[in-house]
């Protein structure tokens, strides 16, 4: 018998635990000519700032190991064509959409909020909280924890209250409990993690950083222990708080280590470049797993490493 | 999902060819030969299962032929440890291929004399490009740069395929010593083409967009950015290029291209936002209408 | 003509820029079975501690994408032994040592550092900081830069001035710019990174943690591009700061990004336990890279990518 | 650089076999196969050079013969991603060996009846063993177990090299149904065994210490634990052993091991630091003298 998929994400359900992460689907549309868009848990959308974004120049990565490093600069066409555009288009296809919020400021998060959450068929609203501040030096407002609850605040009160509001977390900050205690207690219904981790690679032909602006973003399949091990400890910490994980998710038993440890639900991100129909593989190898192991909901196993307490038996 | 957009298959290997400092690869992947027009691309996936290597590479597609049901054939050079692994794959082993992908050339409606202008692995292309060319009736004339002879493409077919073929190598070990663009000018006069076709290295496009330029014709450049994902997802690809409507958009090179018009490309602001791009930082005060964000790249 | 490969690490100059890395060069006796320990720049022996340590339970490691996760535990045979019969071992082959110390508070590190210091054939310490403070709740010593700075200034105090002593830093700390700072103006001669990330693995067919006590440390290529990073940033804010650059080195072309980045030597870890004979290929890869470009000196390309203004311009 | 030593080399393989549920693979490692001692293993990198997966895979060493300047083979059955990418190997192909590693089993000087216990893949290191008891004169009886028919290590060679060979599968599809250990007391009376050589999972080498034990007989158990190097270097493969001064330490299996007295192994501390191990938490009230941390494992 295959097992119940469906998982719960703060006041919403969606039919199973497997996303396209934010930035690494396009608008739906393209992943849409590999499967079935409708099939997946949801779609995160690329973050949708207030006005169209430029972006950072090329060149934008560059692999790494089991990995790349990228620096987009969140290039996209702003809210309005957004919710004129791409939003229905989801929805004409049966497509859940989870919608990743970025701005440069509270006020502009907040503002965002208010736009979509009067639209049709946004399911859950996620802060991308790894945005320059412009008033500390472009640091990120993830680095620090009063900001982040801050802007999780102005989102979540501008939000209508159907709507579930997850922060999203970079592992990379001062305190990641202390980041992800601050969302909670700003109201963030939910959590996302990991956002990619700061690095660099360096062109050995020209000896120059090989991404414009030199530091990037890396993620893909190399990051993924440092992503479970965030997942891992902020469930200790919360263990009611449902999360979002994600870092180099690339097959289904990857994504049962993150459900194991805590996740409610999984994003594919850059593996979906390598594999377009990387999603609904993952969804299949992930039942497959579960139906092997006898689970009959995929519930059970969420939180699993934390509940068999110690390490695995040397084999 | 759709009968016109890529498939993803797994397609074994009919042959491996050296073709002198090139590698010829030829799978049989019929879906992807049967949606496929001149212009566009696959994207293979490189180093097996366990691959360090995330990412895809992509390469033009050189020839596809009705055997096996359709096959595809793609020509690379060892560049890296991607193209290093592919030159060790034999026939039989599978590959794991994404196409076709892009944008293809747009192709005249009458029947004129086109010039095709190719650097190095670029002028693989350019091949099933100069027989829907020929299909039409129209005139095909080929420059074909190189560094040296043995990179040099296919010079026998392309004499075959045109009806004149010229050959530049930076050494002058075959043909003219030379850039291709020392005799595309040449070319064009000669053959009193009306439209240039180009692919190849960015400086080499963006003299070829100059000469065309300057002989008031239309040039169509394919252009071979580092792409993350070559499906339009990931916004890695980007060149900035002027639009319909005089404006500058950051374009995705997989999905908006590989395939631009020469003019359009601003080749010179390549590597950087330009400050008069959509969205580019302080952009907002130029805008005001609401409708122009609605037709840009990504 | 083959480069001259000499680089200086504060007052030492060793003769070659490739090191082993603490913990991943066992005593040398190990990896002199594959090649001549004297002909790579120095071995950085495994942190040494006052007394015994039985280290961590087992399972200790598990393979992940381009890396592994350990938690090995400072498994060691204490000071005495180490002096009696490691150090003199490694002199007799010629093996410049390199002495990596941890200790469990300030006094701890001041002792290993006074006994260290009297013992014949140490050309560097190396002050492992990632180690559990027991005053704070196992948190490293490198979490709070002001209790590492006490710890390189108890260690600088009580080594022999010709001795250069390097701080080893963690990049899971809350602002490593900061903690960098702090070690020198402690007087740290020169920074050592980046040890091992935060991270974990979950068994997926026990669902439990893959190591025993769930955290470790991830290493390995996947950590590259965050190394490389680090160290970027790091020279950047302190270019006059020798760092020993290290996190995934595999290649000659990987060393020479570690270089490109402001290292001034790199360490070569795991990839020792992949290919025993990694430090001499990764030497003669250098050098031939080097050589390519005609480069004369390894010292030219030291902080290249920082001169060379911008990112490698799109192929 | 010893020529005792572990060396690293790159092999051709000579062929790749199945085996019922196993894969055999020989290579040519001429150094390897010289220097080896019965119980030692080699490590094999897996998945190529641009492999995801960073460490070696370790194998006991099966067999050694002298064509071609030396072989070497190992026995394997697939388990995951890097005994899948071994399986595909195809004889001419290169693998990176690094071997042989590990102490080897110590040989009774004189020629005394060893009974050699292998469970599943374990047994592979006890067939080297057994030819070399043969040609000290010793009296070899073979007890080998296993889940099914399909993964009884080599039946035959076994009943050839062996004076009795006495199987068990869990399913009872071949020989006795049972475990191994059920059968081990017998043969031991029956042989009048005076040595129990033993390779398999750590639950049946305890079981097979305790038999021994109850027939006042020494055993030398050959483990496999999980190892990140092999080589001795990264301390990940450590289980506590008793020392002959009577002190546990925590062991290397790789290069202190993989063969170990049965007795000094404590198998119910395995996963533990137990708290008398040297070094363990507390331990330091404990200890005095300066020379007995030097003889510690590593
Ligand atoms: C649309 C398109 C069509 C192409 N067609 C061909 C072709 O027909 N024949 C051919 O020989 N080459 C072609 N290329 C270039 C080819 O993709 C690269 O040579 C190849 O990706 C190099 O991979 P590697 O692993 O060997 O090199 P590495 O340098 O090790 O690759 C590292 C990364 O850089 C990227 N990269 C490296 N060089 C290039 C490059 N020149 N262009 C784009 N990305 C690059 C790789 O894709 C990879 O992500 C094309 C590129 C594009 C974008
Ligand atoms: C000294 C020694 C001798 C061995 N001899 C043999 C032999 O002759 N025949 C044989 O079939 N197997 C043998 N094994 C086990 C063999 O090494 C594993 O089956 C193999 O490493 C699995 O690799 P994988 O990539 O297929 O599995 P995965 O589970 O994908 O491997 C992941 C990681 O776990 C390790 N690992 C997984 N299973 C084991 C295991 N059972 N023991 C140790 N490490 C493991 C791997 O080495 C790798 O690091 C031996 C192990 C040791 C330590
Ligand atoms: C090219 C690229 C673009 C991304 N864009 C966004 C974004 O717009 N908003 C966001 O919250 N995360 C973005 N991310 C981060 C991913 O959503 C994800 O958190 C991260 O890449 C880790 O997952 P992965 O290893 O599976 O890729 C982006 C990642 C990549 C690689
Ligand atoms: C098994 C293992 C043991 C280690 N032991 C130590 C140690 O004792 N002291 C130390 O400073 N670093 C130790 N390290 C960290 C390495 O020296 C190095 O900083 C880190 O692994 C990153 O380099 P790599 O990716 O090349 O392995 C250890 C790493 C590993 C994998
Ligand atoms: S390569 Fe990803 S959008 Fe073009
Ligand atoms: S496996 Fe590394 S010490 Fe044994």
């Amino acid at each position: 018998m295959s097992p119940d998929m469906r998982t719960r994400l703060g006041r919403v359900e969606l039919d199973n635990p497997v996303l396209a992460a934010s930035g690494c689907a396009g608008s739906g549309r393209e992943l849409a000519q590999f499967f079935d868009i409708a099939r997946i848990g949801a779609v995160v959308t690329k973050s949708v700032m207030l006005e169209p974004h430029a972006g950072r120049p090329a060149p934008r990565m560059a692999e790494t190991p089991s990995g790349m490093v990228s620096a987009i600069g969140l290039q996209g066409p702003g809210v309005e064509v957004f919710l004129q555009r791409d939003l229905p288009w989801l929805m004409s296809r049966g497509g859940r959409a989870v919608v990743s919020v970025a701005g440069s400021g509270v006020a502009e998060y907040q503002e965002l909020a208010r736009r979509i959450s009067g639209a049709e068929g946004v399911e859950m609203v996620e802060i991308n909280l790894s945005c320059p501040n412009p008033a500390a030096q472009g640091r990120h407002f993830a680095d620090d924890a009063a900001e982040a609850a801050r802007i999780v605040h102005a989102v979540r009160s501008n939000t209508r209250s159907d709507i579930p509001v997850f922060a999203k977390l970079a592992p990379d900050v001062p305190d990641l409990t202390a980041l992800a205690g601050a969302c909670v207690e700003a109201h963030a219904d939910g959590l996302s993690m990991i956002n990619s981790v700061r690095g660099m690679a360096i062109d050995p032909r020209t000896l120059r950083p090989a991404v414009a602006g030199g530091m990037g973003g890396v993620s893909g399949p190399a990051i993924r222990p440092i992503a479970v091990g965030c997942v891992y400890e902020v469930h200790t910490a919360f263990p009611d708080v449902p999360i979002i994980g994600m870092g180099g998710v690339r097959t289904g038993a990857d994504a049962l280590e993150f459900l194991a440890a805590g996740a409610s639900a999984v994003a594919v991100g850059s593996v979906n470049f390598s594999d377009p129909s990387a999603c609904v593989r993952i969804l299949r190898e992930l039942e497959e797993a579960l139906a092997e192991r006898g689970v009959s909901r995929v519930a059970e196993v969420v939180g699993a490493a934390h509940r068999n307490g110690g390490a695995a038996p040397n084999r | 999902m759709s009968d016109f957009g890529p498939v993803q298959t797994r397609s074994p290997v009919l042959t491996v060819r050296r073709v002198d400092a090139y590698y010829a690869i030829t799978i049989v992947a019929p879906q992807v030969a049967e949606r496929f027009r001149s212009g566009q691309f696959i994207s293979v996936a490189v180093g097996g299962d366990q691959s360090s290597m995330l990412l895809r590479r992509p390469f033009a597609i050189h020839d596809v032929k009705p055997d096996y049901g359709g096959t595809v054939e793609f020509l690379f050079s060892v560049r890296g440890q991607g193209t290093a692994w592919l030159a060790e794959r034999r026939s039989r082993d599978l590959l794991d291929v994404v196409g076709p992908l892009g944008r293809p050339f747009p192709l005249p409606r009458d029947p004129v004399n086109c010039v095709l202008a190719g650097g190095g692995s670029g002028s693989a292309v350019l091949f099933p490009l100069a027989q829907s060319l020929r299909r039409r009736g129209c005139r095909v004339d080929f420059v074909i740069g190189a560094a040296s002879a043995d990179r040099v493409f296919s010079a026998i077919t392309a004499r075959r395929a045109a009806a004149t073929a010229t050959f530049t190598t930076d050494d002058g070990s075959f043909g003219l010593r030379g850039r291709l663009t020392d005799a595309l000018g040449q070319v064009i006069e000669d053959a009193r083409s009306d439209v240039v076709y180009a692919c190849g290295p960015m400086p080499m496009l963006r003299e070829v967009t100059a000469i065309a330029g300057v002989y008031g014709i239309p040039v169509q450049v394919s252009v071979e950015e580092a792409m993350a994902c070559g499906t339009g997802i990931c916004m890695s690809c980007v060149i900035p290029v002027v639009g319909e409507d005089g404006i500058t958009r950051m374009a995705r090179s997989c999905v908006d291209g590989p395939v631009f018009r020469g003019e359009r490309v601003r080749f010179d602001d390549i590597g950087t936002i330009p400050f008069d791009a959509l969205g580019a930082p302080g952009w907002k005060a130029q805008s005001g209408e609401g409708g122009v964000a609605d037709r840009e790249a990504g």
